[in-house]
């Protein structure tokens, strides 16, 4: 009998000496749960075709116009015969000649949640071509397909560093068929790169409606089929940080807003 | 005629019919083969054993030299060594550690004057301290936790809990060793003659139980020193 | 069988011997003034290891052929060994092994025991995923200090620098070539961005890693001009393949031309 | 490979089988735990194969798995995630079983030898056993502390291997004061000794092989156990020589290339002692003996290649080339893998009771031994030519994308088609005689070992109760005045005056 006493005695410390263990960790390693975003399940506000505007306008620049940084591309030299001869810059941070910047991503951040919209069908298409990403910039809608093409005769590695959807990085050859992949939830904005060219970037912008716009070489960019409402706008760009305003926009409204950034 | 007549057993059928038989088990941490005396054919001689687990100290003083180096080297490459104060119930654990080596000797000497009561009694006290050490190396992380000192938070902190884990672990092993031979205590003690396997567990069981103890001053002594 | 044996092996150990010989595939040409050296201390040693491997695979052959059982009633030879034969052996083996090793200390001394020649131009040598970055330190012959923070190859600021705040970054020139005027010491500083890369110029006979948190120096001096590969030989990931730039070697008029033009792209 | 094959299959797979024999006991020392070594490698095994199947993919940063590159996750590349942690976790799990084992290994050595065998008695693979069990039980114990740090580095957020100011893809790594050196000091100095304890055991059953079917003791029995204790012993000092280009100090680089160059010493007195059984001897070139000759002359050409190696200057245009992979797949990766062929041939009558078809092993060999050349002999003149190892593709750099070296791949890819097609021989040859086989004799090769008293195949306790005693050294061949060319172990002194 005492025997089977004192077994237990010890084996009871060993076993409170685990769940004490145990109570640790889950003290130690509490974490925040998870936002979990408050929208109930109603059901979606159909959008009248014959009451949408529009919103317009142009991302100015102020200051100097920072000098185009030429890419050194002379680790692989068919990156380098892709320009013949003329190189190429960096276009991040780059500066359209009439002080405008291009590749700038406005986007409708708040004011669509009612709204929902179907994955569109057609793929948002990336190329890859004398080494660089086109488009620059690129926006495409939560499950919608980007189809990733290269249009160089060397490989390349495309690798999308996401926060909030899953990395992923894959090589793709000349002549490799297409790849083609979605993204799950909204992110603003995924920075896409190349491990094997480390200057080619991209920028991937996933959207849960489909208001938004890149700006062009002239700065100049259009959001349509805005139904009426009350709007914040937001202009992401890759070096000059991101600004917002709030627009409201009347039936058929056309508005204008206009984005200026520093250095 | 019945099938046991057509095909005679095989000797090897049998010996494996015994092996899958009820074991034991349970050596965990520490390298002696549990010696039943029923499963054997042949005798494997009480040195074996003693041999075996001289070679499992020797490949455990290895992984601790390993963790030493690799602490020196850290220490020594860059400039963020912030020495971890260490909590002051080790001091008490160290005793209750070296407490529970005495033990286990007088439980020993009970083994070996087949006084039944002595041995059962200070092998549970050994277990029992040994459960508390640990239970006591337990109290220490939280104290740090409580202090805001985790795993990564330094690397002399770092070493403080993987060596702490480390030796606690083994000497866990040794705790499951000791709930063994007390699970097993009448059996041990009806053959305790020498060169008895039961004795033999025993005996290779206190050359661990010592040698955990040996090592954890080491430790101390390591984590103490400021270097 | 025996015979067989005997002839393959002797075939193979021959063939390949010739191979080397050659010189089909052999060391590439040579560029660097430390190269002559290691290649004179490569042919020392492939000489004395090339007799050991003819010798002694021939004798493999052989034995095997000779004392083939051939069936008839001959007995073995009763022998236990020779000592003095294990002694005279053991003592050649031990004074050409490390005989060769002593002889090669020189050149191993001269790479890494002395430092660079005064004078030598400094470039920095980094690596990261996958690829090279050089970094010449301007007129002021210093380097300023890199950011990580400010790292981002999308800008091409591969390095990191603050030119704007930090005086000794505003003429340090990045480049994506390594471009070394000829017959003039350099001394590179490797550093890593990210993993191990190691740095391998196979014409220099110049390799060294590039491990992160070090900065770790070598030097030469190219004597020949023209255009060379630098290739990461550790493994550094999934590109590691890719991971190559140019060396060139320029004459000095030629490099001060090539030197400006980078500056200006900066 | 390293792990999974050449470790476990030299020791555990004929040590478990032939060392009790030899030794005459009935079994290792401690059979359950031997089980439980099995048991925990075949968990490390699986671990391993299973990324394989998950997303991340299997890792990639090869058997050295250096840090950062092994330390810092994800952001490194594919490869690098998951599947990098899982291969810390299998690694540790194998060198528990490992460790497991190889005390086994020296307990049942040390104790367990029958009456008169003392250990200038034992069998040569017995001390190639005996020590490889050593090497593990000393290296895989670091092995396993360095896959600790590695994975709470991982894990755990430390900076055991990881220094500060990393940027990965632009993004910086939130570790500090690390050093990616301490790793590669840990790893050689399991992995160096993991090299002797791939090949010791082929070394142990070339010299018995080579001495059986020469009918010739071997030569200098007492050099060639000198000889591995000392490999063993200096095994643990040379770590360093696989680091001479690594930024460790180039002082230290100099002391580990005298070490390295003083253990090749030991490693040409085997060479020696290998053709000087043969010389005078009365060969019998059965299957096992062939594959001894292939490895005698596979070891030579890998041993020799080490020279060059070992010496810092040479490394600074060799290190990590393809010389290096030609100089270590010919002397632990081929070499082993001859012994096991040996070792496979030489016992698989013991083991199953039927002999093996001659005819196709010997097709087997000479595919194998021709083939192993055309694969590894043009490796060394890549290796001369710069050609850095572990690259995917050629296409990335200009000098390796040309005719001159593509013609060398090319041929070795085909030597490795042909050498992988001999395989299928061997397979077959083993199932086809495990089946079909002509029934083996106690004694087919006439050897004088005690497995050889036994029958084929042994009963499960080896002796049957009998207890051998031993009165003999063990490769007593063409003794003068004896009746046969060979005297058991266990005969007794009388049958010399026969």
């Amino acid at each position: 009998m005492t025997k089977h006493k004192l077994f237990w005695l010890p084996m009871a410390l060993v076993l409170a000496a685990m769940v004490g263990c145990s109570g640790n960790k889950e003290a130690t390693s509490e974490q925040p749960a998870p936002a979990t975003s408050a929208t109930a399940e109603a059901p979606p506000t159909p959008i009248d075709p014959s009451t949408v505007g529009e919103i317009t306008g142009k991302i100015s620049f102020q200051g100097e116009k920072p000098k185009p940084k030429p890419i050194m591309m002379d680790q692989d030299p068919v990156c380098v015969r892709a320009h013949q001869g003329k190189g190429a810059s960096f276009e991040d941070g780059e500066v359209n000649a009439n002080g405008t910047l291009p590749n700038a991503f406005v986007y409708v951040k708040a004011g669509a949640e009612k709204y929902t919209f179907a994955t569109p069908t057609e793929q948002a298409v990336l190329d890859q071509k004398g080494c660089m990403y086109i488009p620059h910039v690129l926006g495409v809608l939560v499950g919608q397909d980007v189809h990733i093409v290269s249009s160089d005769p060397t490989t390349h590695n495309i690798h999308p560093m996401p926060k909030d959807n899953r990395e992923w990085n894959e090589s793709q050859a000349p002549g490799a068929p297409p790849i083609d992949k979605t993204f799950a939830r909204e992110e603003i904005m995924i920075p896409v790169k190349c491990n094997q060219h480390n200057w080619m970037r991209a920028y991937i912008g996933v959207m849960k409606n489909p208001f938004f716009a890149v700006s062009g070489s002239d700065g100049s960019f259009t959001i349509k089929g805005l139904p009426p409402g009350d709007y914040t706008i937001g202009a992401w760009t890759a070096t000059f940080g991101e600004q917002e305003q709030k627009v409201t926009v009347g039936p058929k409204e056309k508005k204008t807003v206009d984005f200026a950034f520093k250095s | 005629m019945s099938p046991e007549v057509l095909t005679p057993v095989r000797p090897e059928e049998v010996a494996l019919d015994k092996g899958s038989g009820p074991s034991g088990g349970g050596d965990g941490g520490f390298g002696g083969d549990s010696p039943d005396p029923s499963e054997r054919a042949w005798s494997v001689p009480a040195r074996a054993y003693r041999t075996g687990m001289y070679m499992a100290l020797a490949a455990i003083t290895m992984l601790f030299a390993a963790f030493t180096s690799a602490m020196v080297v850290r220490h020594g490459v860059s400039n963020d060594w912030a020495h971890t104060t260490l909590p002051r119930v080790l001091w008490l654990n160290t005793a209750v550690l070296l407490a529970s080596s005495a033990t286990l000797e007088l439980a020993k000497r009970g083994l070996w004057s087949n006084e039944s009561r002595r041995f059962i009694v200070w092998l549970d006290v050994t277990a029992a301290l040994g459960a508390t050490f640990i239970a006591g190396q337990l109290v220490a992380w939280k104290q740090l936790a409580a202090r805001g000192v985790y795993l990564a938070t330094n690397p002399s902190s770092s070493f403080f809990y993987l060596l702490t884990a480390a030796h606690g672990l083994h000497l866990l092993g040794g705790v499951i060793a000791l709930l063994y031979l007390l699970l097993r205590a009448r059996r041990i003690l009806a053959h305790s003659g020498s060169g008895a396997p039961g004795r033999t567990a025993v005996e290779v069981t206190a050359i661990y139980w010592h040698f955990m103890d040996a090592l954890w001053v080491y430790i101390l002594i390591l984590l103490m020193t400021r270097m | 069988m025996g015979l067989a044996i005997a002839v393959v092996v002797a075939l193979i150990t021959l063939i390949s011997t010739g191979i080397f010989l050659s010189h089909h595939w052999w060391l590439p040409h040579a560029i660097s003034t430390i190269a002559p050296a290691i290649d004179r201390q490569f042919t020392l040693t492939f000489v004395s290891t090339g007799i050991i491997f003819v010798i002694a695979q021939l004798a493999l052959a052989y034995a095997v052929w000779r004392f083939r059982d051939g069936g008839d009633t001959r007995r073995a030879a009763y022998s236990h060994g020779n000592t003095r034969w294990e002694v005279v052996w053991t003592t050649a083996a031990a004074i050409l092994f490390i005989g060769l090793n002593l002889i090669g200390y020189q050149i191993w001394a001269s790479v890494h025991f002395t430092g660079p020649e005064p004078g030598a131009m400094q470039v920095e040598v980094w690596g990261e995923q996958f690829n090279w970055y050089f970094r010449y330190p301007g007129p002021d012959n210093r380097f300023g200090p890199t950011h990580p923070e400010k790292m981002n190859d999308g800008i091409g600021n591969f390095l990191g620098l603050d030119r704007s705040h930090d005086a000794d970054s505003k003429d340090d020139i990045v480049t994506a070539t390594l471009a070394v005027p000829v017959n003039r010491e350099v001394e590179l500083v490797l550093r890593s961005k990210d993993v191990t890369h190691s740095f391998f110029v196979r014409e220099l006979r110049l390799k060294q890693d590039l491990v992160p948190g070090l900065e770790i120096p070598i030097h030469f001096m190219a004597t020949e001009t023209g255009r060379y590969e630098i290739v990461c030989s550790q493994l550094c990931g999934l590109g590691h393949y890719k991971m190559r730039a140019y060396f060139e070697v320029m004459s000095q008029p030629d490099f001060d031309k090539w030197l400006e033009t980078q500056a200006a792209a900066q | 490979m390293v792990f999974f094959v050449l470790t476990t299959v030299p020791q555990s797979g004929f040590g478990n089988f032939a060392l009790p024999i030899q030794i005459g006991a009935e079994d290792m020392a401690f059979p359950r735990l031997n089980m439980l070594s099995f048991w925990t490698t075949f968990v490390g095994m699986a671990v391993l194969l299973s990324t394989f199947f998950i997303s991340d993919g299997p890792p990639l940063s090869g058997w050295t798995s250096y840090p950062p590159l092994s330390a810092i996750g994800k952001a490194t590349g594919p490869g690098e995630g998951l599947g990098q942690t899982l291969w810390i976790v299998s690694i540790a799990i194998f060198c528990v079983g490992s460790l497991l084992g190889s005390l086994n290994f020296i307990a049942t050595t040390l104790d367990l030898r029958a009456r008169g065998l003392s250990l200038m008695r034992l069998p040569l693979t017995c001390w190639a056993w005996f020590i490889t069990a050593v090497l593990m039980l000393l290296s895989f114990a670091v092995l396993f502390a360095a896959g600790v740090l590695l994975l709470l580095d991982r894990v755990g957020g430390t900076s055991f291997f990881i220094p500060a100011g990393l940027v990965v893809n632009d993004q910086m790594v939130n570790h500090a004061g690390g050093s990616p050196l301490l790793w590669q000091h840990l790893f050689w100095f399991f992995g160096h000794p993991e090299v002797y304890v791939a090949i010791l055991p082929g070394m142990g059953i070339t010299s018995h092989v080579i001495s059986t079917f020469s009918r010739k003791p071997i030569f200098g029995y007492k050099a060639m156990v000198y000889a591995m204790c000392s490999i063993g012993f200096l095994g643990f000092m040379v770590w360093g020589h696989h680091m001479f280009v690594s930024g460790m100090s180039p002082y230290s680089a100099f002391a580990f290339s005298v070490l390295t160059m003083a253990i090749a010493v030991p490693s040409a007195i085997k060479t020696f002692n290998w053709i000087g059984t043969m010389i005078g001897g009365k060969l019998r070139l059965a299957t096992p003996m062939l594959f001894a000759i292939g490895f005698v002359s596979l070891f030579i050409t890998g041993g020799l290649s080490g020279i060059f190696l070992g010496q810092p200057a040479l490394d600074l245009t060799l290190h990590d080339s393809y010389f290096v992979i030609a100089h270590f797949h010919m002397v632990m990766g081929v070499a082993a893998i001859f012994g096991m062929f040996a070792g496979t041939y030489f016992w698989f009558p013991k083991a199953t009771g039927r002999m093996m078809n001659e005819a196709l092993g010997k097709a087997h060999f000479w595919l194998t031994f021709v083939g192993a050349y055309g694969i590894f002999m043009p490796m060394h003149y890549l290796g001369l030519e710069g050609h850095p190892r572990r690259f995917s593709a050629l296409t990335g750099v200009d000098f390796l994308n040309s005719p001159h070296l593509i013609h060398l791949h090319e041929f070795m890819t085909v030597s490795a088609f042909v050498t992988a097609g001999a395989q299928l021989i061997f397979l077959y040859n083993l199932v086809y005689s495990w089946l079909r086989g002509p029934k083996a004799s106690v004694n087919p090769w006439e050897a004088t070992t005690l497995e050889w008293t036994v029958p084929s195949p042994p009963p499960f306790d080896n002796f049957a109760g009998r207890h051998p005693v031993i009165h003999r050294y063990p490769y007593e061949f063409s003794v003068p005045g004896a009746a046969s060319d060979y005297i058991m172990q266990d005969a007794p002194e009388e049958t010399k005056a026969k």
